[in-house]
C-alpha cells in the first residue's frame, strides 16, 4: 500500500525538518508563535500538494534543460495564489508571516520534493507525498513554536499557560532561541535514535 | 480550456498584459537556456554519475581511492577494476561491470578473522605498566608493545575503531570478534592493526588458527594469558587430510585454498588454538542407494577415506569418518549424495 | 532552430498559464485587499479620534532637508458638524532599537496629544515591542509637545523599562512631526479643509 | 554622506547589523549544510555572492520596467524566481564550458543556490520600500545584493571555521551534525546581537 | 625491586602546571574584585557569585553524569565560569539570574560541545548574552545598579564629589524619577544617555535641558575625579566591574604566574585607548586624554581584557593571531560603545572575536622553523 | 653580553646536581656484554663472528652493511656466547652479539700516531669509519657520512655540541672537564678533514667551569672559539644550536651542511681523536647513572654493551622503588621495561625515577592554552597536530607541522592537560608513513 506509506513517511521517518533538514528559514522565522507556525505550515502544505500533483502530471512533457524553470514557475504560481488569498482573507497572519510566504517558493522542501519525488512518481503517490510532507512540516513547526511560545511568552496559541508571575525568557522567541530550540530538539531526536 | 475561459471572461489589459509580459519572459529564457544548452554543452561521462549512484556511499576508502566518487571516476577514466568495492560486494561489481560493459570477474565474498585469541589488554600478561595514549599503534611503537606476547593483540581496539560498519565486538574472553554479516571486507581493520593479526579470508572458510605467536611453545604459553596459543607442535598438520596446514617458526598456518573445512585439526589441537566455526553443526554426507551407480568417483575424492563400496554397487559412507567437507557431493555425477544432520 | 523554439514555447506556455491564473486570482483578491487596507487605516484613525471624518493635507518640505519631501496629515472634523475641527492625525517614524517605529498620533487643536498608536515596528519582543500596547499609549495622553521628551531627557514620557531607545524614538518622532505640521496648521488658522488649495 | 560613506554604511549593515543569516533568517539551509568544511564554504560563498549580485541587478530591472510599470507587483514572486532559476542554470552551463577549473570548485554549489532563500529574499527586499519610504535605485540594489552575499559568506566562513575545529574533538554523539550546527548558529546569532541597535 | 615498571612516551618530565592549578589561580586572581564588591555593595555580591559558581559546577556534574564521562568539576573550570558569569551581573539581581545563566553557560556554552576545551565561545559570556537577551530589563535597566555613597574612597578620599556624581544629581533635578541615590546608572550608561540626549537638544526648541546637558558637561564627565572613582570603585556596574584597582591586582598576579600572556590585554586595552582618543575627538568632544582613560576604566573592559578575552579555549593559538584577535576586540568594543544601542560593548566584542578565532588561527598558521614563507 | 639562544624552548629544572661534581670513574669489567647490531641510524651491521668464537677487546665483530652503517667491535675479550634478539636501549628488542668475558681484557694491537694531523683527509675518514664511530649525542648518525659532504657544499663552521641540555645528564660536562684536550684535538681533526675555517664549541651557561676551561685551552687558537649559550632546552638540538650560534636556519627537511655547518657531540670529537691517533675503535663511552633513588649517582666510563644493571649495582644500587627506567635524558630518553638492556654507543645516561616522579597523570582535553605553540622551537602547532592525528585528519596534521617535529618534547612538558603530544605526533608519523607508502 504505497499510497499510505508515502502519506505517513513525511511525518516521522522522513520528516522534512528533523530528518531531511530542509526549509530551515521558515522553520526558524515563523515559529515565534504557534499561530504563525500553523499558518505557515498550512500554506506550505497547500503549495506542496498542488505543486506535487502538477509536477507529476507534467513531468513527461518538460524537456530536461528547462525542467527547473518550469517547476519553479508552477510552484511560484501556487505560492502567489496562497499569498494573495492570505492577504485578502487572513490579513493579520499575512502580515506576521511577511516575506516568508513568497519564500515558500524556494523553500527547499518544495523544490526538494519536486526534484526528488514528484519528478519520479505518479500523481497519486505525489499527492500523498505532498500531504505527508506538508503535515510533517506543519507538525514540526508547531512543536518548535510550542516550545518557543511557551518559554518566551508563557502562552500557547495565545492562551496563557504559565502563570502571570512567570518572567518570560525572551530569548526563546528571538533568533538565537530559534536555533537553540531546534538544535536541542534535533539532539533529542538523535538521542532517541541512538537508544533504539 | 481553463485558459480560454479565463481569457474569454476577462479579455482586457488586466489579464492580457501580464500574460504577454510573462509569456515573453518565458520565451526568452526558454530560448536562451536552449541555446546555452547547445553552445555550452560539455561532454561529461554520464557513467561516472551512474556508478557513483550505485556505490554504497560509505566512503570507506577500502578501494584505495578518494571516496566512492573517486572510485567511480577511476573506473571510468583510469580503467580501475570494477570489483574493488568490498562493501558493495559482487552485486555492485556486477552492476558496475554492466555499466562499463565488462565482466565483473570473480568476487569471492570475504570477511575478516583475527589470528589471536588472547583478548589483549588486561587479559594477557603485560611486561610493564603502559602509560600512554590508548591506541594499539602507539603502544606497539614503544618498547616493543606492552603485552608480553610480542605478536599478540594489544587490545586498545584500533581495529574496532577503524571499522565503520560496526562489525567488530568483544567476545566473552575480551577478544575481538568479527560479525561476518556486518563485515564488508573493506580491510580497514587489517590496516589498523599494528600486530597484523587480522586477515581477510573467503567467507566459506570455517577453520582458523587463532594465534600469531612465533615464540617457542612454552614461551608462548607463558605469556599468552587467557588465550589459546599455538605451540607449534604440528599435530594439526599431521591430522589435516589435505595437507593444508604448515608449521614454521613455531606457528601453524592454514592454506585456505586447500582447506576443506573438515575441522579435524581443531579437534586435535592440544591448546585449542584452532577455531572451527562449524563445530557441532557439521553435517554428514549420505548416499542415496537408489541413485548411486557405484562409479567410485567419490571414493577417490573423499579426503578421509570415509567412502567405501564395490564398483557398480551402491557405495556407503562411514559416518564416523565423514567430516562433511562435501567434496563427494560436488564430484558425484549422479547427484546421489546429500548432506544430512 | 526548432529545438530552441520548442523549449522557448514550452516555458512560454507555462508562464502564460500561470500568469493567467494569477491575473485572475489577483482580480478577485485585489479589491478586497485594497478595501481591507483602507478600512484598516480608517479604523485606526477612528480609534484615535472617534466620530470624525478625515481629510488629508499634504505639506511640501524644503528640498534636501530630509528624505521624504512631503508629509501628510489628516484633519479630523466632527461627523455631526463638518466645520468643527476635532483635531489632527499625523504619522511619524524614527529608528528605534532595531527597526523603524511608525506611530500614528492624534492631537487636538491645542496640539495636546489625544492618543497614539504604534502601527509598525519590529523591536525586541517583550521590550521595545511593548510599544504597540495600549498601556504604552496611555503614557502620552494629554501631553503637550513641550513635555514630549523621555523622562530621562527631562520630559514627561515615562520610558519603558529596558527600552528607553524605543520610547525615545516614538516620543521624538511625534514631537518633531508636530513641530513641522504645527506651522502649517497655525498658518491655516482654523480654516476648514475644503479651503485647502 | 558621500558615495563611499553610504557604501560603508550599507556594508556594515549587511554584514553585521542586518546579516541575512543571523538577523533575517534567510539562506539557512546552505548555512547549516555547506559549513562543514572551510573549502566548500568558501566555494559556496563565492557562488552566492556572484548569483546574488547578478540576480539583484536582473530582477531590479525586470521589476522596474516590466512589472511596476504595468502595475503587476503581484507577479513578482513568479517573475523573480523564474529569472533566478534561469540565470543560475545559464551561469552553470557557461562556467562548465568555459572555466572547467572554476566549475569544479563552484559548480556543485550553483544548483543549490536556486533553492537558497537568500537570493529570492534579496531580490524581493531590493524592491520593497525602505523604512524611510524610499527605494533603491539600480546601483544600490545591485550593491545590496553583493554586500548581502558578502555578509552571508562571512558568517558561513566563520561557521565553517568553528565546525572544522569541532570535527577534531569528541562531541557527544547526539550533538554531532546538524544539532551542534544549530547550537552554533544560535551562539553566533547571540554574538552578533552586539551590533543590533548600532547607529551609523 | 618491583618487577613492573612504568613505560611511557617521552618526555618523562613535566612542569608543574595542570588544569586545576591554572583554573584555581584565576579564581584567586578574581578574589580582590569580590572583596571590593562586598565592601561596596554588601554580602549579596558574594552570595550571587557563589550561587553562580555552584550552579555551574552542579550543571557540569549533572551533564557529565548523564553522559557517563568522568566528572571533572574539581578542575575549577566550571567554578570559574560560574564565578565570571556572576561577575557579569549586577549585585542587585534576583537570585535565579546567576543560577540560570551559569547553567546555560555550562550546558549550552560548554558541555554541548564535549566539555572543557571544546567550546567555540566563552561560556560565561554566552551565559551573559543569554541573560541579556532573555531578561534585558533585569540586565540593563537603571534600577539594577546599586551604588552606596556612604562608603569611603568614593568621596572622602578623593576630595569631594566627582563630576559623575554631579551629573547624577543634576539629572535628578530635571528627571528625578530616573536617578536616585541608592541606585544609579553605570558610568557608561550616563555617557550614553548624555550622548543621545545631546542629539535631542539640537532638535528641540524648548531648551529646558540645555543648562544641564551641554557638551560642556558631556566632556566634564571624563574628569580626574571620575577616573579616580572608577579606579577605586563604587560606581554603578556589574559585580566584577567594581574597581579597576582590584582587577589590576588580580591581573598582575596572573601575569606573574605566567597564566595569561600580555599580548591580549595590552593590545585590547591599547586599541580601545587609541581609538577612543581619536574617534572621541571626531565625535565632537574634543581631543582629551580623559576620554580614553574613561573608556578603559569604565565598564567591563578591565575584566574582559584580563580575564575573559584571555580565556585559552576561545582565543587564537598563535601569537600573531592573538594580536589580531585583541585588536579586533578593541575595535568592536569602541564601535559598540560609541555607536551602539547598548552602552557596554566588551562582552559582545569578545563573543564576536571568539567566533572569528578559528579563521584567525587558520590565517596565522605558522611556518615551521626553516620553512620558507610562501 | 646577552647570551645567544634560539626562539621557543623551555626551562626544566636541571637535576644535574646529583652527578655534576662526581669525577668519571671506570666501571669494572662486566661479566658479559651485548653488542647490538643496531646502535646507529642506518642499516644494522652484519656479524663477522659466530657463537663460540674467541674475541679480543677492540676486535671487529660486525661490519658495516652499507654506506649509512658502521662496524661494531668487541668491547671486552671473551667468547661469543649467543647471537640473538636482546633487549635494547631503544626499548624495542634488536639483534645483538653476546660476549662472555674471560676476565683478561685482552686488547687488539693499538697504535700511536702523533702526527695524525698530517694524514690525508681520506685516511682520517677511513680511520673514523673503521673505528665504528657514530654520533654520541643521541641520534647515532654514522660520523663518517656526516664528515663527507659533497663538493658543492663547503663547510665553514664545525660546531661541537657541548650543550647537554637534557636534565640530569652530566656525561658531556665531565668529559669536557676531564678530557678537554681530547675534545679540542678531535675538533681540530674535524676542521682539517672538512677544510673548515672555524670551529665553535657551544656550551650552556650552567656549565661555567667547562666554558672557562675550554676558553682557556683555546685562547690562542684563532680557529676555535667557545660560544656560551643561554640556558634553554632543547639548545642541543642541531638546528637550534646552529641557529643560536650562527643565526642560520637549516631549511626544513634539509641537513646542516645546507648552511655550511656540521655539528658533532663533544664525546664524538673525543672518540674521533682516539680513533685517528690511536686507531682505537669506539668500545667505551661516558654515561651518567643518576636519579633520586640511585645510591651514589656517578659518571661512568663503561664498555659498550654492558647491561644497565651492572651500572646500577656499581652505583650502590637503589634506595627506593623504581618507577621508571630511562635510557637517555628525561626529555627525549626512552623508558625501558627492565634493566637488562645494554649500553649502546649513543647512551648518554641512565636515569631512574621513583614511583612518585613517574606517576602518570591522565590525559585531558586540550585547553587550547597555546603553551605548546609558544614553546615549540620548530614553530609548529603541536596541539593541533595532536588533535588532528586523534581526529584522523592527517592532512591537517601535516599542515600544522607533523613532518617538521623533532620530538624534543617541549610541548608535552608544558601541557597543562598532560596530553601525550609527542606520542600522538609519533603515531601520526607512523600513519602518514604508511599512507605515503601505500600511495606510491
Ligand atoms: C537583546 C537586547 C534587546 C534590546 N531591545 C531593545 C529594544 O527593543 N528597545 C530599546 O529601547 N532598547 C533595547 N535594548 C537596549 C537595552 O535595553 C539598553 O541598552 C537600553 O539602553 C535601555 O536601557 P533603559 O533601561 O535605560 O531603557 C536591547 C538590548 C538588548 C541586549
Ligand atoms: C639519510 C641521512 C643523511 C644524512 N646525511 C648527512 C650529511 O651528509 N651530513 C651531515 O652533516 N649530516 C647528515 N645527516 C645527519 C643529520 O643531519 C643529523 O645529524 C642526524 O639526523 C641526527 O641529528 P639530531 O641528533 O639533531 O637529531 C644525515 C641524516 C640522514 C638520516
Ligand atoms: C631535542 C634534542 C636535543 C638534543 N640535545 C643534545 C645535547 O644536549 N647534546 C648533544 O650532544 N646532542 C644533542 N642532540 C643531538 C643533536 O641534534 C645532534 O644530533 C648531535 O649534536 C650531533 O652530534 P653527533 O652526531 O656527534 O651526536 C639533541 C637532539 C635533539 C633532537
Ligand atoms: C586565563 C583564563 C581565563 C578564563 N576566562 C574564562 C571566561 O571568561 N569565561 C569562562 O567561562 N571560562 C573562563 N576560563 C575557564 C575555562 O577556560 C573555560 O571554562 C573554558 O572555556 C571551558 O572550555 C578561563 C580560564 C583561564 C585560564
Ligand atoms: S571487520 Fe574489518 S574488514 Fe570487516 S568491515 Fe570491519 S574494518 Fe572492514
Ligand atoms: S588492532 Fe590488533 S592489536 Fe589492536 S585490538 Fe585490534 S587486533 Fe588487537
Ligand atoms: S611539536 Fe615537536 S618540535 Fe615542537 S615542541 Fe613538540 S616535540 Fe618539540
Ligand atoms: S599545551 Fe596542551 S592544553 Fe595547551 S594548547 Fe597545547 S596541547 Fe592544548
Ligand atoms: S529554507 Fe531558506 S535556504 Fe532553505
Amino acid at each position: 500500500m504505497s499510497f499510505f506509506k508515502e502519506l505517513t513517511k513525511g511525518i516521522i521517518k522522513e520528516n522534512p525538518t528533523f530528518v531531511i533538514v530542509l526549509g530551515m528559514c521558515p522553520t526558524l522565522a515563523t515559529t515565534t508563535s504557534v499561530k504563525n507556525a500553523i499558518g505557515m505550515g498550512i500554506a506550505a502544505t497547500f503549495v506542496l500538494i498542488c505543486s506535487n500533483i502538477m509536477i507529476s502530471l507534467i513531468k513527461n512533457i518538460t524537456p530536461d534543460k528547462i525542467r527547473i524553470p518550469v517547476y519553479v514557475v508552477v510552484i511560484a504560481a501556487f505560492v502567489s495564489v496562497v499569498d494573495m488569498a492570505m492577504a485578502a482573507y487572513l490579513p493579520d497572519l499575512h502580515k506576521s508571516l511577511g516575506l516568508f510566504i513568497p519564500l515558500i517558493v524556494v523553500n527547499c522542501i518544495i523544490l526538494g520534493r519536486a526534484e526528488a519525488f514528484a519528478n519520479k512518481n505518479n500523481v497519486l503517490n505525489s499527492m500523498a507525498d505532498g500531504i505527508g510532507m506538508g503535515l510533517g512540516f506543519t507538525l514540526s513547526l508547531s512543536v518548535v513554536a510550542t516550545i518557543r511560545e511557551l518559554l518566551g511568552n508563557g502562552t500557547w496559541l495565545d492562551m496563557r499557560i504559565l502563570p502571570q508571575s512567570y518572567n518570560p525568557m525572551l530569548i526563546a522567541i528571538l533568533a538565537p532561541g530559534a536555533f537553540f530550540t531546534l538544535g536541542f530538539l534535533m539532539a533529542a531526536i538523535n538521542m532517541l535514535k541512538e537508544k533504539r | 480550456m481553463i485558459v480560454t475561459t479565463i481569457l474569454a471572461a476577462s479579455i482586457g489589459s488586466q489579464v492580457l498584459i501580464p500574460v504577454i509580459i510573462l509569456g515573453i519572459m518565458g520565451l526568452v529564457f526558454g530560448i536562451i537556456l536552449a541555446i546555452a544548452a547547445k553552445f555550452f554543452s560539455v561532454q561529461t561521462d554520464p557513467r561516472v554519475e551512474e556508478i557513483t549512484a550505485i556505490l554504497p556511499g560509505a566512503n570507506c576508502g577500502g578501494c584505495g581511492k578518494a571516496g566512492c566518487s573517486g572510485y567511480a571516476d577511476a573506473v571510468v577514466h583510469d580503467g580501475a577494476p570494477v570489483n574493488l568495492c568490498a562493501p558493495g560486494g559482487a552485486e555492485v561489481a556486477a552492476h558496475i561491470a554492466r555499466i562499463m560493459g565488462t565482466e565483473a570477474g570473480s568476487m569471492q565474498k570475504k570477511a575478516a578473522v583475527f589470528h589471536c585469541s588472547s583478548g589483549g589488554y588486561k587479559n594477557t600478561n603485560w611486561k610493564y605498566t603502559y602509560d600512554g595514549i590508548e591506541s594499539c599503534k602507539s603502544a606497539a611503537s614503544i618498547a616493543g608493545g606492552p603485552n608480553a606476547c610480542f605478536w599478540g593483540c594489544i587490545g586498545y581496539n584500533d581495529c574496532l575503531k577503524a571499522c565503520m560498519f560496526g562489525a567488530i565486538s568483544l567476545d566473552e574472553n575480551g577478544m575481538r570478534v568479527v560479525d561476518w554479516d556486518k563485515c564488508t571486507a573493506c580491510g580497514a581493520c587489517v590496516k589498523a592493526c599494528p600486530r597484523k593479526l587480522i586477515e581477510l579470508v573467503p567467507q566459506n572458510c570455517a577453520v582458523h588458527i587463532k594465534c600469531s605467536s612465533l615464540a617457542k611453545g612454552p614461551d608462548a604459553k607463558a605469556v599468552c594469558g587467557t588465550g589459546n596459543p599455538c605451540i607449534g607442535c604440528g599435530i594439526c598438520a599431521r591430522k589435516c587430510p589435505v595437507q593444508a596446514i604448515t608449521v614454521s617458526n613455531n606457528l601453524a598456518r592454514i592454506d585456505y585454498d586447500k582447506c576443506i573445512n573438515c575441522g579435524l585439526c581443531a579437534k586435535a589441537c592440544p591448546t585449542k588454538a584452532i577455531l572451527d566455526l562449524l563445530a557441532g553443526s557439521r553435517k554428514k554426507a549420505e548416499i542415496d542407494p537408489e541413485a548411486c551407480i557405484g562409479c567410485a568417483i567419490c571414493v577417490k575424492a573423499c579426503p578421509v577415506e570415509a567412502i567405501s563400496g564395490e564398483l557398480k554397487q551402491a557405495h556407503s559412507i562411514d559416518k564416523e569418518k565423514c567430516v562433511g567437507c562435501g567434496i563427494c557431493i560436488e564430484k558425484c555425477p549422479k547427484k546421489a549424495i546429500r548432506m544430512q544432520d | 532552430m526548432k529545438f530552441y523554439l520548442k523549449l522557448g514555447f514550452i516555458l512560454l506556455a507555462f508562464c502564460v498559464v500561470a500568469t493567467a491564473i494569477l491575473a485572475y486570482v489577483n482580480s478577485v483578491t485585489k479589491p478586497r485587499i485594497d478595501e481591507l487596507k483602507r478600512v484598516a487605516a480608517q479604523e485606526a484613525m477612528a480609534k484615535l479620534i472617534p466620530n470624525a471624518e478625515f481629510s488629508d493635507v499634504v505639506i511640501h518640505l524644503p528640498e534636501g532637508a530630509s528624505t521624504p519631501d512631503s508629509l501628510v496629515y489628516y484633519i479630523a472634523t466632527a461627523k455631526a458638524d463638518s466645520t468643527k475641527i476635532l483635531g489632527y492625525i499625523l504619522s511619524a517614524e524614527k529608528h528605534g532599537y532595531s527597526s523603524n517605529v511608525k506611530t500614528m498620533a492624534a492631537i487636538d487643536t491645542e496640539f495636546k496629544l489625544i492618543n497614539i498608536k504604534v502601527i509598525e515596528q519590529a523591536e525586541t519582543p517583550g521590550l521595545g515591542a511593548n510599544c504597540s500596547s495600549d498601556s504604552f499609549a496611555e503614557r502620552f495622553k494629554g501631553l503637550l509637545p513641550e513635555k514630549l521628551l523621555v523622562d530621562k531627557d527631562g520630559g514627561e514620557v515615562k520610558a519603558m523599562t529596558g527600552a528607553t531607545i524605543t520610547t525615545r524614538a516614538v516620543t521624538n518622532s511625534i514631537r518633531e512631526t508636530i513641530a513641522i505640521i504645527r506651522k502649517d496648521i497655525e498658518s491655516r488658522a482654523n480654516t476648514l479643509p475644503e479651503v485647502e488649495a | 554622506m558621500g558615495f563611499f560613506g553610504q557604501l560603508f554604511v550599507m556594508a556594515v549593515s549587511a554584514i553585521f547589523i542586518q546579516n541575512f543569516v543571523l538577523a533575517k533568517f534567510l539562506g539557512l539551509c546552505p548555512y547549516l549544510g555547506v559549513s562543514k568544511k572551510l573549502d566548500s564554504a568558501f566555494g559556496m560563498g563565492m557562488a552566492v555572492i556572484f548569483v546574488m549580485t547578478v540576480a539583484s541587478a536582473f530582477t531590479f530591472l525586470i521589476d522596474k520596467y516590466l512589472l511596476v510599470a504595468n502595475g503587476l507587483e503581484y507577479l513578482r514572486t513568479l517573475a523573480f524566481i523564474l529569472t533566478i532559476a534561469a540565470l543560475v542554470q545559464f551561469v552553470e552551463m557557461v562556467i562548465q564550458k568555459n572555466a572547467p577549473a572554476l566549475y569544479k570548485s563552484l559548480g556543485v554549489y550553483l544548483p543549490l543556490i536556486t533553492t537558497n532563500c537568500a537570493v529570492l529574499g534579496v531580490a524581493i527586499l531590493n524592491v520593497t520600500p525602505l523604512p524611510d519610504g524610499s527605494t533603491y535605485n539600480f546601483l544600490w540594489a545591485t550593491l545590496n545584493g553583493f554586500l548581502s552575499g558578502v555578509g552571508f559568506t562571512f558568517v558561513l566562513l566563520a561557521m565553517a571555521g568553528i565546525r572544522e575545529r569541532l570535527e577534531l574533538v569528541d562531541m557527544p554523539k547526539s550533538m554531532r551534525g546538524f544539532a551542534s550546527g544549530l547550537i552554533l548558529a544560535g551562539t553566533m546569532a547571540l554574538a552578533f546581537y552586539g551590533f543590533m541597535g548600532l547607529k551609523i | 625491586m618491583k618487577d613492573k615498571f612504568i613505560v611511557s612516551p617521552a618526555p618523562h618530565l613535566h612542569d608543574r602546571t595542570s588544569i586545576p592549578n591554572v583554573m584555581w589561580n584565576v579564581v584567586i586572581a578574581l578574589l580582590p574584585a569580590l572583596v571590593f564588591a562586598v565592601y561596596y555593595w554588601g554580602w549579596r555580591s558574594l552570595w550571587l557569585t557563589l550561587l553562580g559558581a555552584l550552579s555551574a559546577v552542579l550543571t557540569e556534574a549533572l551533564i557529565q553524569k548523564l553522559r557517563k564521562v568522568p566528572i571533572t568539576i574539581s578542575d575549577g573550570s566550571a567554578f570559574l565560569t560560574g564565578m565570571l558569569l556572576s561577575y557579569n551581573i549586577s549585585a542587585n539581581s534576583p537570585w535565579w539570574l546567576p543560577v540560570l545563566g551559569a547553567a546555560f553557560a555550562i550546558a549550552v556554552g560548554k558541555q554541548v560541545f564535549g566539555g572543557l576545551g571544546n567550546n567555540p565561545v566563552n561560556p560565561a559570556l554566552l551565559g551573559r548574552a543569554f541573560l541579556l537577551a532573555s531578561w534585558p530589563s533585569l540586565m540593563t535597566s537603571g534600577d539594577t545598579w546599586i551604588k552606596t555613597l556612604s562608603r569611603p574612597f568614593s568621596q572622602a578620599s578623593i576630595n569631594g564629589i566627582s563630576n559623575l556624581d554631579l551629573i547624577h544629581q543634576n539629572l535628578q533635578t530635571v528627571a528625578p524619577k530616573a536617578y536616585d541615590l541608592v541606585t544609579s546608572a553605570t558610568p557608561l550608561k550616563v555617557a550614553q544617555t548624555l550622548r543621545d540626549s545631546s542629539f535631542v537638544n539640537t532638535i528641540t526648541s524648548s531648551d529646558s535641558l540645555n543648562s544641564v546637558i551641554s557638551n560642556n558637561i558631556f566632556t566634564s564627565l571624563f574628569d580626574l575625579g571620575t577616573l579616580q572613582q572608577l579606579f577605586w570603585g563604587n560606581v554603578g556596574g556589574c559585580i566584577g566591574e567594581v574597581s579597576v584597582f582590584a582587577l589590576l591586582l588580580g591581573a598582575a598576579y596572573l601575569l606573574w604566574k605566567n597564566i595569561i600572556e600580555w599580548r591580549i590585554p595590552l593590545f585590547y586595552i591599547g586599541t580601545v585607548f587609541v581609538l577612543t582618543f581619536f574617534l572621541g575627538g571626531i565625535k565632537g568632544t574634543g581631543y582629551s586624554l580623559m576620554l580614553p582613560f574613561f573608556h578603559i576604566f569604565a565598564g567591563g573592559l578591565m575584566l574582559g581584557a584580563f580575564f575573559m578575552a584571555t580565556d585559552y579555549t576561545t582565543s587564537p593559538l598563535t601569537k600573531k593571531g592573538r594580536v589580531i584577535y585583541a585588536i579586533g576586540c578593541g575595535l568592536m568594543t569602541v564601535i559598540i560603545r560609541l555607536w551602539g544601542g547598548y552602552p557596554e560593548g566588551v562582552s559582545y566584542s569578545i563573543l564576536f572575536m571568539n567566533v572569528m578565532t578559528p579563521l584567525i588561527d587558520k590565517i596565522t598558521m605558522p611556518k615551521a622553523f626553516g620553512r620558507i614563507k610562501k | 653580553m646577552r647570551l645567544k639562544t634560539f626562539p621557543g624552548g623551555v626551562h626544566p629544572h636541571d637535576y644535574k646536581h646529583y652527578s655534576a661534581s662526581v669525577p668519571i670513574e671506570e666501571l669494572p669489567l662486566p661479566q658479559k656484554v651485548i653488542i647490538s647490531l643496531s646502535q646507529h641510524i642506518g642499516s644494522p651491521s652484519t656479524p663477522l663472528v659466530k657463537v663460540g668464537d674467541e674475541v679480543k677487546a677492540g676486535q671487529k665483530i660486525a661490519d658495516a652493511s652499507g654506506f649509512v652503517s658502521i662496524p661494531q667491535h668487541a668491547s671486552i675479550s671473551g667468547k661469543v656466547s649467543k647471537i640473538d634478539i636482546f633487549p635494547h636501549p631503544s626499548g624495542t628488542p634488536q639483534l645483538g652479539i653476546e660476549i662472555s668475558s674471560d676476565g683478561s681484557d685482552n686488547w687488539v694491537e693499538l697504535a700511536d700516531d702523533p702526527n695524525y694531523l698530517e694524514l690525508s683527509p681520506q685516511e682520517i675518514r677511513s680511520r673514523i669509519a673503521e673505528a665504528g664511530i657514530c654520533g654520541m649525542g643521541g641520534a647515532g648518525f654514522p660520523s663518517v657520512v656526516k664528515l663527507s659532504p659533497p663538493e658543492d657544499k663547503p663547510i665553514d663552521t664545525v660546531i661541537l655540541n657541548g650543550v647537554e641540555c637534557e636534565p640530569y645528564l652530566t656525561a658531556d660536562y665531565r668529559l669536557m672537564l676531564e678530557r678537554a684536550s681530547d675534545v679540542i684535538a678531535g675538533l681540530k681533526i674535524l676542521l682539517k678533514i672538512l677544510n673548515a675555517p672555524r670551529g665553535i664549541i657551544g656550551i650552556e651557561a650552567n656549565k661555567p667551569e667547562a666554558i672557562a676551561l675550554m676558553q682557556k685551552l683555546t685562547a690562542d687558537d684563532s680557529q676555535i672559539s667557545v660560544a656560551p649559550l643561554k640556558l634553554q632546552y632543547p639548545q642541543g638540538a642541531e638546528k637550534q644550536l646552529i641557529y643560536a650560534i650562527t643565526r642560520r636556519k637549516v631549511p626544513a627537511g634539509g641537513l646542516p651542511m645546507a648552511v655550511g655547518a656540521v655539528v658533532e657531540n663533544v664525546g664524538t670529537a673525543a672518540a674521533i681523536y682516539e680513533a685517528v691517533r690511536f686507531r682505537k675503535p669506539l668500545v667505551e663511552r661516558i654515561t651518567t647513572v643518576t636519579g633520586s633513588i640511585v645510591q651514589n649517582p656517578k659518571n661512568l666510563k663503561v664498555r659498550i654493551g654492558t647491561p644497565f644493571y651492572e651500572l646500577v649495582n656499581f652505583c650502590g644500587g637503589i634506595t627506593g622503588d623504581i618507577g621508571k627506567i630511562i635510557s637517555g635524558g628525561p626529555m627525549m630518553g626512552v623508558a625501558l621495561p627492565s634493566l637488562d638492556a645494554p649500553v649502546a654507543k649513543g647512551c648518554s645516561g641512565l636515569v631512574l625515577l621513583n614511583t612518585r616522579e613517574a606517576r602518570s597523570i591522565k590525559e585531558r582535553n586540550c585547553l587550547r592554552c597555546a603553551r605548546c605553540v609558544d614553546v615549540c622551537p620548530m614553530n609548529l602547532m603541536p596541539s593541533l597536530i595532536a588533535q588532528a592525528v586523534k581526529g584522523n585528519n592527517l592532512d591537517l596534521a601535516v599542515q600544522a607541522g607533523l613532518d617538521d617535529c623533532m620530538k624534543c618534547g617541549s610541548c608535552a612538558y608544558v601541557c597543562p592537560a598532560h596530553i601525550r603530544i609527542v606520542q600522538w605526533i609519533d603515531t601520526g608519523k607512523l600513519r602518514i608513513a604508511e599512507q605515503r607508502a601505500s600511495n606510491k
